[in-house]
């Protein structure tokens, strides 16, 4: 280290980049932070894990201007500092990438990326486009991102605007002479595996210049990617790991405080007979607006995984046959009966349930209580006829917050409030409320669930299969599409292209499936 | 079903007999849409003028052309004190008078109603319904269409501005209008069209007949004032000076209008007069000088006076003044043209 | 542990934006509407494809194209704005006190039509800071705005009609360039710099970004009150302008000079392919909304039809057009509300 | 199974969230800022308080509460009625119209016929997709021009009523029949929606259309039903107008719209969707009514009473607005 090149010399040159002492914050009925303490370092990747409800979230949002602490101290080189907005936060070279996605769907990228902060893009209230563009384009140019700064940021796909997002969060390097702390708050959620490693390279390159903090679930990544990792639990800061020579089993229990048989997914619990049965779900020459001529057996009792790239047309595929999407050819029966693909309620009436991947806006209603949210799809049908009976419901609702240790303070507490996995878990729970599921379409179910509540849902969903539910499973990565399906089908370019058995003890390798799918 | 009964208590019907008010006790209510038209504020400034007169102020009232909301005033005055109530009101379709009838005779109030009336709605069945005035609407759209052919040179085409339609005095003005037709088979209705009685709207309404019918137009009849002075705007805007408008209330711009020759007649209706002798019909039954059982029928529902206004005799009408001796408890039906037929 | 594959390149190159199919339609059907609606009362009536007549559209459409423009940007935003009539009956008045007129000694001229158009962007103003410092919805503080503007109006209008004298004002609805009215000049170029302000100004794209994701700009350290305010702020100046401008035609200064005028700009807008719940649209697509509802409304009378039943027809001609626009771009599972 | 990554939730799953003191308040807005004006008038004026003067105003808010109760679960479901006045003023010209023949069975069949015309209404909104301020305009002008051209542009007088003429009584000699009937419809949609999964159903509509949908919510049934309401509400609305008015017109209760809506916002109801119930309508409507006929009656000069009117309107919604649920006002 340098001493006398560094701008604030009258503090110790070794003063972290940021540093957070005692941070407490509470909400009504939760304590989301408890006294933490976090150091970051400069030009270091910190990785922060902790499970679901941990307060990673609310942590990095103190971070960054949005929550305001009750007590303890955010210090920035060694400085206290009272971050009141993301302008303040971004002024001491803090900047993040949320959980969720943050860009204006109906502006183009150019303005998504110079957005609060357009510097020479605007002069006097009067956009230049030119100038705008250039902006934009010098940021992109930083990830190396071929998107066009002029394009509709909502013609993008969710990788591209993930990207943008990070191009946009770089703005801050010219807003500081020092180097900026950048926060990604679960970003790789929503990736591919090669866009995964884009991403990586650009953290990786972001360390040269800056400090990163990054959050995921998927242990393994934190471990590859970071060079510390820092975890949380129930609110406090329960210890660090150094990356190197780490092993997730480690770090996960830190997480949650006790060992784990970490069998995860791939152990061999799910049994498929071979005796041959006539398949539950039979879909011929389904065709949309994305996919063409997809045919797709699964049985009774079956998971079926589907993998694609973005674009492959999986996701319209499990929402054609939930109903909502339309299709112009092709026919689905459930046991022999024909689909009724026209909406929604039927596909529901026949037993079919559907988890969207866009939790936030798909998936959930937010203002609404857990409980609402759970009953959302059955409560007719699970409670006694077309009158309510709010008793039978709460201890209905109450019975899955246990079974599925949802960490809420109350069955009607809002769902917006819940931790992102607690909220995936309620929606789960709603087609386990149903309980006369037939076939279960899940989008990225485990999306954003932390390894525990992963592993809750994977026992979930083989439980299910063992009580002969037929399961599409479009999974979170390759490895989880492996570790749960008995069986998967390739996906590119609204075609199924390929099939490839993976039964227990015999599966297949992810290499041996990206072969397929290219 | 028990436990109901016919009426609220607290409002009695008729307590005391009329003429029992001290004058000092009257209240003296004036009605009318809103006060955003001079001819309603002249209405109540009238109203003002004779309250002034018996040392009383009046109670303004305005119901911005809403008759729910009329009917939520009316209702929620009937529900205070109504022994000495009197009420000068301006009814807003033919329809809205009858529930304030019904409602002025349960609470006892004195009520004199203007200008709307359901034509088999007979004032002799009520005690509290003193009178109805209006001006003779068949009468005056005949005139101003007399007026008109008379200005075209007795024949050519000519475009009809009607009023709100639900209102009898839109409905009559409009028969005086075909009445004067066929008096004039020369003269020829080339459209007709209703723009509310609004100035705004006969504007547009005015613009796009005369582009429809080009030069075939000669005259413009209007149903009343506001929507002649907006046909007036549309043909200086289309840079017409060869076609007559007349309309209906002597406001004062139409006056001036006529007096600068743009214009070729109207009828007067008295606003001011109008609502003064409302209240002064009322005031003099509610302190007793007159008994309703000594009105004549001819008198419970008559047409006032009226004439038509031409640049001949335009100088009279410009500034209507209302002299006390309109409002002596004698004289009150002195402006009478006959019953209501 | 992530897979590495050395189909990268490919992979990143199949998933390029596409072009959603929708939009090129969802931007037309307005346009293609208005162009069937011309030639089906061309085709039906001789009197509709006279000159005069094209210019009897445009003039009357200047008012409603004007009022059309301040309510697109409120409605871009995601907010509604039902303040025209109050607003534009407060300066219609105000302009006729203000100007040579027959109540007053005031002779203001082109001055008073910049003081009406300044107590209209106050009015404006306040239903804005209303919605965000009471964080009262829209809906309700541009209705209370509006029986503020009236009231305001009623009192200045003390029961004598203003006319005005003023021989500019009053020219601008009689004098004509090139076969247009002056009313309409100001309205084609209250829609050029509406668009202009949409498309090159911070206040006009923050409005559009506002409408399309509202938290993401506070996200992004946006402070939208004060935008969200000036846009109020601007409608209200618009429909005090089109106040004006109703005063200029009518000769006088009338309380009710915006009666009516809130729902048909609104619809204009949404006809035109604005979306009441924000984020799409602009002054473009409204003005080819303000046309077609008014070559409707003068193509009924102009046909002949009944005055009874033309607000029926001209409803149900709304509805289909909307419904037409919409059919091509629907989606399954779309939100309609 | 791999049970044993289970660890018991750090926070008991059943801890009873209490609402705050806030909370609690917020509930009691409406009926605050009722009271709170109420007060007011009284200062204004004392016999305002009087009771015969507090039986008509509830006698004159009775149609605007039916009609904001019905609009109201139109706006729960995130959608809006404007045709609510137009279809009543239908509903007065139908009823008066039909009276002569149906005799007692009229107002069965006009409530009936303006809920179908409320459900065709919905049928176009759901199928055509188009947004239901479009539809319900497009209906608002509509049904104008058919009870313009039904009733020849005038009022149709009701000579007989007997029909009517229990809506005119008053039950314990104060409370009138009419607002008593109004109750009721407030209480059986409350509790209708209560009982029923659709309240569940029309708040998520509400908050979130796609989310309910993807769960398989009958969203589609859901709202064609709340416009059928509404239009149901309208028909019935429209028969105690003509209880009070002894007769029928097309434009008669053309000027509710705003009122009905301003109650349904005064109350508290999210004009958005999701948030909000039919009490809170009641209350809205009862303050909009105090408005409308208090200001007047109290000696408020016109002009005036028109900017009172818009002052306290929003300082009302500012009052009764929950703005726990709704981050964002639009
Ligand atoms: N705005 C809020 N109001 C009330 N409670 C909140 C709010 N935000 C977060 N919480 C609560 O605070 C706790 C911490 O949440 P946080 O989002 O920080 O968790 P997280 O570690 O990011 O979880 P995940 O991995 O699921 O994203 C949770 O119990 C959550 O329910
Ligand atoms: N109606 C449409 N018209 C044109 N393009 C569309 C349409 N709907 C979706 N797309 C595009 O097609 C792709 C959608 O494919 P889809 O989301 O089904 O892929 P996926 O394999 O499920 O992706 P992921 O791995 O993210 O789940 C996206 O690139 C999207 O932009
Ligand atoms: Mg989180
Ligand atoms: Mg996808």
């Amino acid at each position: 280290m340098n001493l006398q090149i560094e701008p604030d010399a009258h503090v110790p040159a070794v003063a972290p980049a940021l540093e957070v002492r005692g941070l407490v914050k509470h909400f009504p009925g939760v304590k989301a932070l408890d006294g933490v303490d976090l150091v970051v370092h400069r030009h270091e990747v910190l990785g922060l894990a902790g499970e679901n409800g941990a307060g990673k979230s609310t942590l990095l949002k103190a971070l960054v201007g949005l929550v305001r602490p009750d007590a303890g101290q955010i210090l920035v080189r060694g400085q206290e500092v009272r971050l009141r907005s993301i302008v303040d936060a971004a002024d001491h070279g803090i900047g993040m990438v949320f959980q969720e996605q943050s860009l204006v769907p109906n502006l183009t990228v150019a303005e998504n990326i110079v957005l609060g902060s357009e510097g020479p893009g605007v002069r006097r209230g009067i956009y230049r486009w030119d100038t705008m563009r250039a902006l934009a384009q010098e940021q992109l140019d930083k990830i190396g991102s071929p998107v066009d700064p002029l394009a509709r940021t909502d013609s993008l796909s969710f990788a591209d605007r993930q990207m943008v997002e990070i191009a946009k969060v770089l703005r801050i390097e010219e807003r500081t002479s020092h180097p900026p702390v950048i926060i990604l708050d679960e970003p790789t959620s929503v990736l591919e595996p090669q866009e995964i490693d884009a991403l990586f390279t650009q953290v990786r390159r972001l360390r040269e210049f800056a400090s990163v903090v990054f959050v995921s679930h998927r242990l393994d990544e934190v471990l590859d990617v970071c060079d510390r990792v820092a975890v949380l639990r129930g609110g406090r800061s329960v210890g660090e790991v150094a990356a190197d020579g780490a092993e997730p089993a480690e770090l996960h229990r830190l997480m949650i405080g006790a060992t784990s048989s970490d069998d995860h997914y791939h152990g061999a619990a799910a049994a498929t007979s071979d005796e041959p049965r006539t398949p539950r779900l039979v879909v011929r020459g389904l065709t949309g607006a994305t996919f063409r001529d997809v045919d797709l057996d699964v049985h009774a009792g079956e998971i079926v995984g589907i993998v694609g790239v973005h674009g492959s047309g999986r996701e319209d595929v499990c929402r054609a046959l939930f109903g909502a999407e339309p299709t112009t050819a092709g026919q689905a029966t459930l046991d022999g009966e024909a689909l009724d693909l026209s909406g929604t309620r039927a596909a529901c009436a026949a037993g079919i349930g559907y988890v969207p991947a866009e939790r936030k806006t798909e998936g959930m209603v937010g203002p609404m209580s857990v409980s609402d949210n759970m009953l959302l799809t059955k409560q007719d049908a699970r409670c006694a006829g077309p009158i309510v009976r709010p008793r039978k419901q709460a201890r209905l609702v109450d019975t899955w917050i246990e079974r599925l240790s949802i960490r809420t303070p109350h069955r009607s507490t809002a769902i917006g409030r819940l931790s992102g996995g607690n909220q995936q878990k309620v929606v789960l729970a709603r087609w386990l409320v149903a309980g006369d599921v037939r076939l279960l379409l899940l989008d990225h179910p485990t999306r954003g669930l932390d390894v525990g509540a992963r592993s809750e849902v994977y026992r979930l969903m083989r439980e299910l299969a063992a009580g002969g539910v037929a399961t599409v499973l479009l999974a979170d990565s390759l490895e989880e599409a492996i570790g749960m399906s008995d069986r998967i089908v390739v996906m590119s370019d609204g075609r199924a292209t390929a099939e490839v058995a993976a039964p227990a003890g015999a599966k297949p390798t992810p290499l041996d499936l990206v072969k397929e799918m290219v | 079903l028990t436990g109901c009964t016919e009426e609220a208590v607290g409002s009695a019907g008729p307590t005391e007999a009329a003429g029992a008010c001290d004058p000092a006790d009257v209240t003296l209510v004036g009605q009318v849409r809103n006060e955003s038209n001079p001819y309603e504020a002249a209405w109540l400034d009238g109203g003002d003028a004779f309250a002034e007169q018996v040392g009383l102020t009046q109670e303004r009232l305005t119901y911005d052309g809403d008759s729910t909301r009329q009917q939520e005033q009316i209702s929620q005055l009937l529900a205070g004190d109504t022994d000495c109530l009197v009420m000068n009101v301006l009814p807003n379709g033919d329809s809205d008078t009858p529930p304030i009838v019904e409602g002025a005779e349960a609470a006892g109030a004195f009520l004199v109603t203007q200008w709307n009336k359901p034509a088999d709605l007979a004032v002799t069945d009520y005690d509290q319904w003193l009178s109805h005035i209006t001006y003779d609407g068949v009468a005056s759209g005949k005139q101003i269409g007399d007026a008109l052919a008379e200005a075209i040179g007795g024949s050519g085409g000519i475009v009809a501005l009607q009023g709100i339609l639900d209102t009898g005095a839109a409905k009559d003005r409009f028969a005086g209008l075909e009445e004067s037709l066929a008096a004039n088979p020369d003269v020829e209705l080339l459209d007709d069209q209703t723009a509310n009685f609004s100035r705004a709207e006969a504007l547009e309404v005015t613009k796009t007949l005369l582009t429809k019918h080009g030069d075939d137009v000669k005259g413009i009849w209007a149903a009343n004032d506001d929507m002649a002075l907006g046909a007036l705007e549309a043909l200086q805007q289309a840079g017409r000076t060869d076609v007559a408008v007349v309309g209906i209330d002597a406001v004062p711009d139409a006056l001036t209008a006529i007096e600068d020759g743009t214009m070729t007649a109207t009828v007067s209706s008295d606003g001011p007069w109008q609502g003064g002798i409302g209240l002064a019909i009322g005031y003099c039954v509610a302190t007793g000088e007159l008994a309703v059982e000594d009105i004549a029928d001819d008198d419970r529902a008559w047409f006032a006076e009226q004439f038509l206004i031409t640049s001949d005799n335009v100088a009279d009408f410009t500034s209507p003044e209302t002299s006390a001796a309109d409002f002596e408890c004698s004289g009150v039906f002195s402006r009478s043209q006959g019953p209501i037929s | 542990m992530t897979v590495t594959s050395p189909a990268d390149a490919e992979v990143v190159a199949s998933r390029r934006p596409r072009a959603r199919r929708g939009v090129s339609l969802r931007d037309t059907g307005p346009s293609i509407a208005l162009v069937v609606v011309v030639v089906v009362f061309a085709a039906l009536s001789p009197g509709f494809r006279t000159l005069s007549n094209v210019q009897n559209v445009m003039d009357a459409a200047a008012v409603l194209a004007v009022v059309t423009c301040g309510v697109t940007f409120v409605l871009m935003t995601g907010s509604i704005d039902l303040s025209a009539p109050g607003i534009m009956g407060a300066s219609a008045i105000a302009v006729a006190l203000l100007v040579a007129n027959n109540r007053n000694d005031l002779d203001l001229g082109l001055l008073g039509v910049v003081v009406a158009v300044l107590l209209a962007a106050a009015l404006g103003c306040l239903s804005g800071l209303a919605l965000v410092a009471l964080k009262v919805p829209s809906f309700m503080t541009t209705l209370g705005v509006s029986a503020v503007g009236l009231g305001v109006a009623t009192l200045m209008f003390a029961g004598v009609q203003p006319n005005i004298t003023d021989g500019m004002l009053e020219g601008w609805a009689v004098d004509r360039t090139l076969g247009l009215s002056h009313l309409t000049w100001i309205a084609v170029a209250c829609v050029l710099v509406g668009w202009s302000v949409q498309r090159w100004t911070r206040l006009g794209r923050y409005a559009y970004a506002i409408g399309g994701a509202e938290e993401v700009l506070a996200l992004s350290g946006v402070r939208v009150a004060p935008y969200k305010v000036a846009v109020f702020t601007m409608a209200g100046a618009f429909y005090g302008l089109a106040g004006v401008m109703v005063t200029s035609q009518l000769g006088a200064g009338l309380v009710q000079a915006g009666k009516g005028y809130d729902f048909s700009a609104i619809t204009a807008a949404v006809v035109g392919g604005t979306l009441l719940s924000g984020g799409r649209g602009g002054v473009l697509h409204s003005t080819v909304g303000v046309l077609l509802v008014t070559v409707l409304t003068n193509g009924l009378v102009q046909v002949g039809v009944s005055p009874y039943w033309q607000g029926g027809v001209q409803g149900l001609i709304v509805v289909a057009a909307v419904a037409a626009a919409v059919i091509p771009q629907r989606r399954r599972n779309q939100v309609t509300k | 199974m791999s049970t044993s990554v289970l660890t018991p939730a750090a926070a008991p799953a059943t801890v009873v969230a209490r609402p705050t003191v806030g909370q609690r308040v917020t509930s009691f807005m409406p009926v605050i800022a009722l009271v709170a004006l109420l007060g007011a008038l009284a200062v204004a004026d004392p016999g305002f308080l009087s009771q015969s003067s507090l039986t008509a105003v509830v006698r004159t808010a009775a149609p605007l509460v039916v009609l904001a109760a019905g609009a109201t679960v139109v706006v729960l479901c995130g959608g809006i009625d404007l045709s609510i006045a137009a279809l009543c003023s239908l509903a007065t010209v139908l009823f008066a119209m039909w009276l002569p023949d149906l005799g007692g069975a009229t107002i069965l069949a006009v409530v009936a016929a303006t809920a179908v015309l409320g459900a065709v209404q919905g049928l176009a909104h759901v199928l055509l997709r188009i947004p239901s301020f479009i539809v319900t305009l497009g209906g608002m002008s509509i049904f104008a021009a058919v009870a313009l051209v039904i009733s020849d542009a005038g009022p149709i007088r009701v000579v007989d009523r007997d029909t009517t003429a229990w809506l005119d009584l008053y039950l314990a000699g104060v409370v009138p029949m009419a607002f008593v009937v109004a109750l009721v419809v407030v209480a059986a949609i409350s509790v209708v929606l209560r009982l029923t999964p659709l309240d569940s159903w029309v708040r998520a509509i509400g908050y979130s259309e796609s989310a309910a949908r993807l769960a398989g919510s009958p969203v589609d049934r859901v709202k064609v039903a709340a416009f059928t309401v509404s239009g149901a509400c309208a028909g019935l609305a429209a028969v105690m107008l003509v209880s009070r008015n002894f007769s029928g017109s097309p434009t008669m209760a053309d000027n509710l719209l705003l009122p009905a809506v301003a109650a349904i916002v005064v109350g508290g109801t999210a004009i958005t969707g999701g948030h909000g119930s039919v009490w809170r309508s009641l209350a809205g409507a009862l303050v909009v009514t105090l408005l409308r006929v208090g200001l007047p009656i109290v000696g408020v000069p016109s002009a005036w009473e028109q900017i009172l009117y818009g002052a306290i309107i929003v300082a009302a919604v500012a009052l009764t607005l929950d703005r726990s649920k709704l981050q964002i006002i639009k």
